[in-house]
């Protein structure tokens, strides 16, 4: 295939050298000068049939120096102007600037017209190819995490080209990481050959416990005579301890990935539920609009990216103490016009929040539309930090653990050692002796619900990095944020924690075997009964004074 | 002596409302069934067969407020989750409907619903079965209920969950009910519920006198209903229940099992709204998960604070009206009508705490402005005086 | 009374009713709009409302129908079942309106199929839905599973060497029904059964975490793997995010999704999407003539050039473009002369082609698969050669392999039996 | 009916309450502490302790309300009272009054005491109850005693505090119990009212068996003839009020404490 595709090169070099090339790249292999303005003229009028030989042909004509326009074109950003067909990169910055570049010099080229650019267009198949070639020329070209990353692509596609960069790589590479990963590679490669028993074992042996998918995939064939078998008794038996060792380690990983997304839920379910359980559990006041707050602090979110779109990876920064203002006065609001007439009256608050929530949505669906809204993810926010082949924990997710133990911890730093906090705990325990003390209880109340209502908006912006920012925000998180209060134990915030992080972690143990949908209702069932035998939750308030 | 009669007084001020509720949905019912079958479509006074099943609608609506009521405005229980009684009659009529359509399906299974069907399930569920008897089915629209209430109420009153929590857990109640109505695997049609009916009991549903006899039915079960309820709540039971609302530590330092009364209501307000249900679903013709949503549930009780509970008549009239602002609304101005549900919440819980039947309580009072003899008005200072 | 006498009174007085209807020519032909409003469908169904008005609007322009204005009759049926028969029978027996347009969700249009055909109503109904359903009263123009599922899995499969498949969706019946579907026609093709993986989730499901984790281990057995997705508008969001958060690309496991278009993604990040796919009948970026004039009417209707159009839109533009013509040919807004004028019908589609009506009620249409571009748009990186007639019944279901749908005479049936030469379910009375 | 099998306290060795090493805890705090009482038939019994002595709790305990940690509460020689709820106590004819009177608002006075007739109590006897002629005469001789009869029609919510008081004191009566516990039963009464009352407790005596809890200690002083004195929830004295007032331990922490 290669050969016939440098026969055809050959062939098409005399008649691209008669053409005037637009510009003349900095290429290294002076043989290939001519050829290559050819096949990037070609690039702007291929076909998606075309595209992958001609990438593999830019890849064999160009060498190495190729990298920044495979990548340009991987990425999405390789154009080209319509009239001389000259290839650019054109980069999109957060902001919507827009900045067009050489393609092989980087340099900025000004003066063009970006409106009038036609995009290089790419495909799934195109961009497989691409990963490929570029992860050829990476491993030499790259930073030491890029040729590590390039060497692991190329486990799962160890053909003949691939093979050949392995082993002119291996013989003068001098980081670790990198030599192991080529030397896996290499073994697996060593498996497939018919290679004598002793260098099977030695390649058995480079195996042994290795987490990477291909190698387990590889092993697997073999045991399971799936298209492959192993004869040698020896290599068999070196086979199945070196499959049992990665099987154990990946049974372990596993039950880290399912307690960590355990956690994860249960970090989602505490932010939802801690203003919720200030709200309800401090004030015992049912906060039917608890959703909604998350909602406008969500809403917030999208507000704030909106205003500052060049710096969306410091808009969360901004939106976090926007969005408590935002829900908290709203929280305040609420309180002060409606809740604070119905003191004493759970029930009926709730009825009247309900109707504030049902007021919110549809206020939000007005000025917003009733259309989901786009709320960006910060580069900080995304990705994954990989521990193992087997085991990778997104960074949103972390983060977003990390930030709800942080909420927590400062709520309970604002209630035990701020005077707010103890006029608060005040209030809770005997509102007319406190009354009788001086302390403004009308004040404390509307502090206390805008507090919670402040929290829940923090929890909004968290909640905008995971899920849908529309009107129906709250909806979704509102019974379960009842669910976390009530199992806890109300006015206990060491119950919603524990109470979320359980409910959390029982959710996603069981939702292997049962499915998402039956995992939810047997933890709600759960909770009904619960509440049977211990009416006043995990953490009950005690003793004459919680009756 | 005196006291024999302030007894009697009560029961004939109670028995006044009786006759002018039944008078009142007797005459209704009678004139609108009449006036759509002899008065001609032309006839400015024609009641169409839309008409009709929107009032059938209503009426099941208020039956179901009604069943609200009872345990909310007279013993304080607030339930979130009524929806799921009402849901779980009206799935037992619809499984029925659904076995009524035989072979008359979309691919003439005889055995099976369609839907059954085209998820390739090869025979019908266990609890199908029976539900082609029209008798069996009806006992379902009970039982099924009402074991559910009796199960949830005697545990939860037995662990005296009360208030605020009991609100919660019904409302986790009828979501997870809802959550699980709707897997596929439930076998009762998932998301669609059920639908496509085609006769009740022999009956054409589409046909008009159908619908007309349905609509009567509903009106006199309606009325049955609400007689039924207002003699318990005026017999000595109805005051046990008035005084486990009021103050349930003491009811039970009389020697009252609160629990036990507790259940019984419980199980008694889940029947009628299973039986509100079962009315429900062959007027509107479909069935589906939707109605175990908490937000339905949330709006019943709406439907009784709007017309004042502890009255019965309240929720009748709450459920009625705010269901018929809601027809007209939605049309006239779907996106206002949103805002202006949510100001009606906020306004009745804070202005109007009794609802429309304590405005019209106040005004009757004003007029006779002597002796309140069985009154439930807490008015304070007025005795004092 | 007898129920006889009762149905024969009610067909009588709405024949004297259209009579009369007919007998004043300059009285408005009325178009309902059973779109909800409010609720958790308006987010899709209120475009169509829209799209619905703007195709009144042009029409009127050009002078209506039959010379005859439109008049548009929109109610809002609240996201709330029940309520779509209601509205039904309202717009049919109360505003007497000569056709609908109308109902996203499988259950709205189940709720309102019983009272269309006993009322004897027209809908035009717009959404891609799981088939297995052809009634007298409806017109389907979305698509039918073989439009959008079938060919999407043959691209998967032919294009990209697909050899793993999970088939992800949302527990509801479109969803069940076209995995179902899917299935078999996978098994069909050889595919075994421990490479098929079927997932499904509830609605508006947030936590993706273990089931993305799931679905990448299933991916990395050494075959090539794709999603095909039928998963639900507000659960997407999260979707795609936690397959970007845990580095799935569209290299290592695309996602080929039916209900995910231009309006969903226009809420979404589209970034950590690109080069996942759609399969549709039609994509905005479609480069035609009717297209762009198309959008360029969407846009100075809606007064946004940031809106976006979909396939549904295009559905409702053919949907109404054929019962304007299927009105002049019939001469009458009468609804059995419509439906018998509609079939054979044809209609320029917006993908530069022709839509035809076959005598089932489905639509043949070209099938598109785009990529998804960071902004939002698709790029069409696959085509259908031809037009594919949609399919009311599947082929590869137990239950309807047999059953076909023809309203032409002698049959005229919507559930016809091949083997048994019979039709069980609705007939006509003619 | 079901109530009638209810048989009465075995009283053969005069003992109507025993109280055997009672403990109570909540959140470490012990409200009671190893308390030991023991009530005699027909007498009338006045607790006093200061706040917190834990009066209440020990009336919780007895009526059902308040779970112990251990210790024993019999009534008479054989019911065990621990293995009871409040309803089956109330039912064995043990009545209480709160410190905080507690009527039931909504209900007319009469109502009230209809209630609490001695009389059957379950769901379907109540759904079915018609006064009889002999239950009517109760009430009208309750609604004299307690000087309501005027306000019999009008809700109980809008008495005056003393009022319900003795409404309360009314349903005790009407509901005709073997053991009273009567918890601050003056408060909130003018001088002539806590005279009234004072006259009815002493003339209750005798044929029921009466345990009072108050602050008033005039009031005690007037009625009673045994006082026990509870103090951090341990009986810390126990005799006639002289005899009380005199014990140097009780002078002490809390007559002493007494300004």
């Amino acid at each position: 295939m290669r050969t016939l595709l440098l026969l055809i090169c050959c062939f098409v070099l005399p008649m691209a050298a008669a053409q005037q090339a637009p510009e003349s790249p900095q290429a290294s292999s002076s043989t290939n000068d001519t050829a290559l303005p050819s096949l990037l003229l070609e690039l702007t009028e291929a076909n998606f049939r075309r595209m992958p030989s001609l990438v593999t042909e830019i890849e064999e004509v160009g060498g190495r120096t190729v990298l920044p326009l495979l990548t340009a074109l991987q990425d999405g950003e390789l154009y080209y102007q319509p009239g001389n067909r000259e290839l650019v990169v054109r980069q999109e910055s957060g902001g919507g600037r827009i900045t067009v570049s050489d393609v092989f010099t980087g340099d900025v080229m000004d003066g063009i017209d970006t409106e009038s650019l036609e995009r290089v267009p790419i495909n799934n198949r195109l961009r497989a190819v691409l990963q490929a070639t570029i992860a050829r020329i990476l491993l030499f070209q790259g930073t030491d995490a890029e040729r590590e990353q390039a060497a692991r692509t190329m486990l799962s596609d160890l053909d003949e080209d691939n093979l050949a960069v392995l082993n002119e790589a291996i013989a003068n590479e001098q980081v670790a990481s990198v030599a192991d990963m080529i030397n896996v590679a290499l073994a697996m490669n060593v498996l497939v050959t018919d290679a004598p028993q002793p260098e099977r074992l030695a390649a058995v042996a480079t195996l042994h416990g290795n987490l990477q998918g291909p190698v387990r995939n590889l092993l697997r064939s073999f045991l399971d005579d799936l298209g492959r078998n192993e004869q040698d008794p020896e290599v068999r038996a070196a086979m199945v301890s070196a499959m049992a060792s990665i099987e154990r380690k990946v049974r372990f990983y596993q039950l880290m990935e399912q307690a960590f997304y355990g956690l994860s839920l249960g970090s989602v379910l505490l932010l939802a539920a801690i203003g919720l359980a200030v709200t309800f559990g401090v004030m015992g006041v049912i906060n039917m609009a608890h959703g909604e707050m998350l909602m406008l602090g969500a809403y917030t979110t999208y507000v704030v990216q909106l205003l500052m779109p060049e710096f969306i990876n410091y808009s969360l920064w901004v939106a976090i103490p926007a969005a408590f203002m935002v829900s908290g006065l709203v929280g305040m609001f609420i309180q002060r016009f409606v809740i604070r007439y119905l003191n004493g009256r759970p029930l009926e608050t709730l009825l009247a929040t309900f109707g504030i929530s049902l007021i919110l949505q549809q206020a939000v669906r007005t000025i917003f539309s009733p259309l989901n809204r786009r709320v960006v993810s910060p580069d900080w926010m995304s990705g994954a930090w990989d521990i193992n082949p087997v085991l990778s924990l997104t960074n949103n997710r972390l983060f977003i653990l990390l930030f709800s133990i942080i909420v927590f911890v400062i709520l309970l730093w604002i209630l035990k050692k701020t005077s707010l906090g103890l006029q608060v705990r005040a209030v809770s325990q005997n509102r007319d002796m406190a009354k009788a003390m001086g302390i403004r209880t009308d004040w404390v109340d509307a502090m206390t619900f805008g507090l919670g209502s402040g929290i829940a908006g923090i929890a909004g912006v968290a909640l905008s990095q995971l899920t849908n920012v529309g009107p129906n925000l709250g909806q979704d998180y509102i019974i379960d944020s009842f669910m976390v209060v009530v199992f806890g134990g109300v006015g206990n915030l060491w119950g919603t924690l524990v109470g979320a992080f359980s409910l959390g972690l029982a959710n996603k143990f069981m939702e292997p075997m049962t499915g998402a949908v039956l995992a939810k209702i047997i933890t709600l069932v759960f909770i009904i009964l619960f509440i049977q035998v211990r009416p006043k939750g995990l953490f009950p308030q005690k003793g004459r004074a919680a009756e | 002596m005196s006291q024999l009669a302030s007894i009697w007084g009560e029961l004939r001020r109670g028995s006044n409302t009786i006759t002018l509720f039944v008078v009142v949905l007797f005459a209704a019912t009678v004139l609108a069934s009449l006036s759509n079958l002899l008065l001609p479509e032309s006839s400015a006074l024609h009641v169409s067969t839309y008409t009709i099943t929107l009032l059938g609608k209503y009426l099941c609506y208020a039956m179901l407020a009604l069943a609200v009521d009872v345990i909310w405005g007279y013993c304080g229980i607030l339930s979130l989750g009524h929806g799921a009684f009402f849901a779980l009659g009206g799935y037992a009529m619809g499984m029925y409907l659904m076995r009524q359509i035989g072979d008359r399906g979309v691919y003439g299974n005889p055995d099976l619903p369609d839907f059954m069907v085209f998820l390739n399930w090869d025979s019908l569920p266990w609890y199908w079965f029976g539900m082609d008897q029209f008798w069996f089915a009806m006992l379902m629209v009970g039982l099924v209920p009402g074991l559910l209430a009796l199960v949830f109420g005697w545990l939860a009153f037995r662990s005296r969950v009360t208030g605020v929590y009991l609100s919660i857990i019904t409302q986790a109640l009828t979501y997870a009910l809802m959550l699980a109505f709707f897997r596929n695997e439930m076998g009762f049609g998932g998301n669609n519920g059920l639908t496509d009916f085609k006769e009740i009991a022999g009956f054409d549903l589409s046909a008009d006198n159908t619908r007309i006899g349905l609509f009567v039915i509903t009106a006199m079960v309606l009325g049955v209903v609400f007689v039924t309820s207002q003699l318990i709540m005026r017999s000595r039971l109805g005051r046990v229940l008035v005084s486990i609302r009021d103050s349930e530590a003491r009811a039970r330092f009389l020697g009252y099992r609160t629990d036990h009364f507790k259940v019984w209501l419980f199980v008694y307000s889940a029947l009628i709204a299973a039986l509100a249900g079962a009315l429900y679903v062959p007027q509107v013709g479909i069935i589906n998960p939707g109605e175990f949503s908490p937000v339905n549930s949330i709006e019943i009780v709406v439907w009784v604070a709007v017309g004042g509970r502890g009255t019965l008549y309240g929720a009748v009239v709450g459920a009625i009206l705010v269901s018929y602002a809601k027809t007209r609304f939605t049309s006239l101005v779907p996106e206002s009508w949103i805002f202006m549900l949510g100001a009606l919440f906020v306004f009745v819980t804070i202005f109007l705490p009794k609802g429309l039947a304590g405005l019209l309580k106040r005004r009757l009072q004003r007029d006779d402005n002597g002796d309140s003899n069985g009154s439930t008005e807490t008015t304070t200072g007025e005795a004092r005086a | 009374m007898r129920n006889t006498s009762f149905f024969s009174r009610t067909l009588l007085t709405a024949a004297a009713c259209l009579f009369s209807l007919g007998a004043q020519a300059q009285e408005p032909i009325k178009v309902g709009v059973l779109h909800s409003l409010s609720g958790t469908m308006a987010i899709s169904e209120t475009t169509l409302k829209d799209t619905v008005l703007m195709m009144v609007e042009q029409q009127n322009a050009k002078g209506g129908v039959l010379g005859r204005p439109l008049e548009a009759v929109v109610v809002d049926p609240a996201s709330d079942w029940p309520l779509f028969a209601e509205r039904t029978r309202q717009l049919l027996s109360q505003d007497n309106v000569d056709v609908i347009f109308g109902a996203w969700t499988s259950v709205s249009r189940k709720a309102m199929l019983p009272v269309l055909e006993e009322l004897n109503g027209l809908l035009f109904y717009p959404v891609q839905y799981e088939g297995e359903e052809s009634s007298k009263n409806i017109f389907y123009t979305g698509a039918a599973p073989n439009q959008q599922a079938i060919p999407a899995v043959d691209y998967l499969m032919n294009d990209l060497g697909i050899e793993r498949w999970v088939l992800a969706g949302t527990d509801y019946v479109y969803p069940r029904t076209t995995n179902r579907i899917l299935e078999a026609y996978l098994k069909a093709q050889g595919v075994a059964d421990e490479d098929i993986m079927i997932n499904y989730t509830p609605f508006s499901h947030s936590d993706w975490q273990s089931i993305v984790s799931d679905i990448s281990r299933f991916g990395s057995a050494g075959k090539a793997t794709a999603v095909v997705s039928t998963i639900n508008g507000d659960a997407n969001v999260p979707f795609y995010r936690e397959l970007g958060n845990q580095g799935i690309s569209s290299l290592d496991i695309p996602v080929i999704a039916f209900s995910v278009g231009e309006e969903e993604l226009s809420g979404i990040d589209a970034r950590p999407l690109v080069g996942h796919m759609a399969a549709w009948n039609y994509f905005q970026s479609v480069d035609t003539d009717a297209n762009a004039e198309f959008i360029a009417q969407w846009h100075d209707f809606i007064g946004s050039t940031g809106r976006v159009t979909n396939d549904p839109m295009e559905a409702t533009y053919i949907g109404f473009n054929m019962w304007v013509k299927a009105v002049e040919k019939a001469g009458t807004t009468d609804v059995d002369a419509v439906e018998q004028a509609m079939i054979g019908i044809e209609t320029p589609n917006l993908s530069g082609g022709m839509a035809v009506m076959n005598k089932n009620h489905h639509l043949s249409k070209p099938v598109l698969i785009g990529e998804i571009q960071s902004d939002g748009q698709f790029q069409v990186v696959w085509e259908t050669d031809g037009l594919v007639p949609g399919d009311a019944w599947s082929d590869y279901l137990e239950g309807s392999k047999d059953l076909i749908s023809d309203w032409t005479p002698p049959i005229r049936c919507g559930n016809y039996n091949t083997v048994t030469e019979t039709c069980s379910g609705q007939t006509t009375d003619f | 009916m079901k109530l009638n099998k209810v048989a009465a306290p075995d009283v053969s060795h005069k003992v109507i309450l025993y109280i055997e090493a009672l403990s109570v805890s909540f959140d470490g705090f012990k409200a009671l502490n190893d308390l030991s009482l023991y009530i005699n038939d027909g007498e009338l019994r006045c607790l006093i302790g200061a706040n917190g002595a834990g009066k209440t709790t020990l009336m919780d305990v007895i009526t059902g309300k308040t779970r112990c940690d251990s210790g024993q509460v019999y009534f008479g020689q054989t019911v065990d009272l621990l293995k009871h709820d409040e309803a089956a106590i109330a039912r064995l004819g043990i009545g209480r009054k709160f410190q905080k009177p507690t009527v039931f608002e909504a209900l007319s006075v009469a109502e009230n005491l209809e209630l609490s007739l001695k009389t059957g109590k379950g769901v379907w006897f109540t759904l079915m109850a018609r006064l009889d002629s002999e239950q009517r005469d109760r009430i009208d001789a309750v609604l004299a005693t307690i000087g309501l009869s005027a306000l019999r029609g009008r809700p109980a919510g809008v008495l005056s505090h003393g009022q319900k008081q003795w409404l309360e004191i009314g349903m005790l009566l009407v509901s005709d119990p073997r053991l009273m516990l009567i918890d601050e039963p003056v408060a909130g009464m003018t001088a002539q009212e806590t005279e009234k009352t004072a006259e009815l407790l002493t003339s209750l005596a005798g044929e029921r068996t009466v345990v009072v809890v108050e602050h008033d200690m005039e009031f005690v002083r007037s009625i009673a003839r045994t006082v026990t004195v509870l103090h951090q929830g341990s009986v810390l004295a126990e005799g006639t009020m002289d005899q009380v007032q005199n014990n140097p331990a009780v002078v002490e922490v809390y007559l002493g404490e007494e300004p």
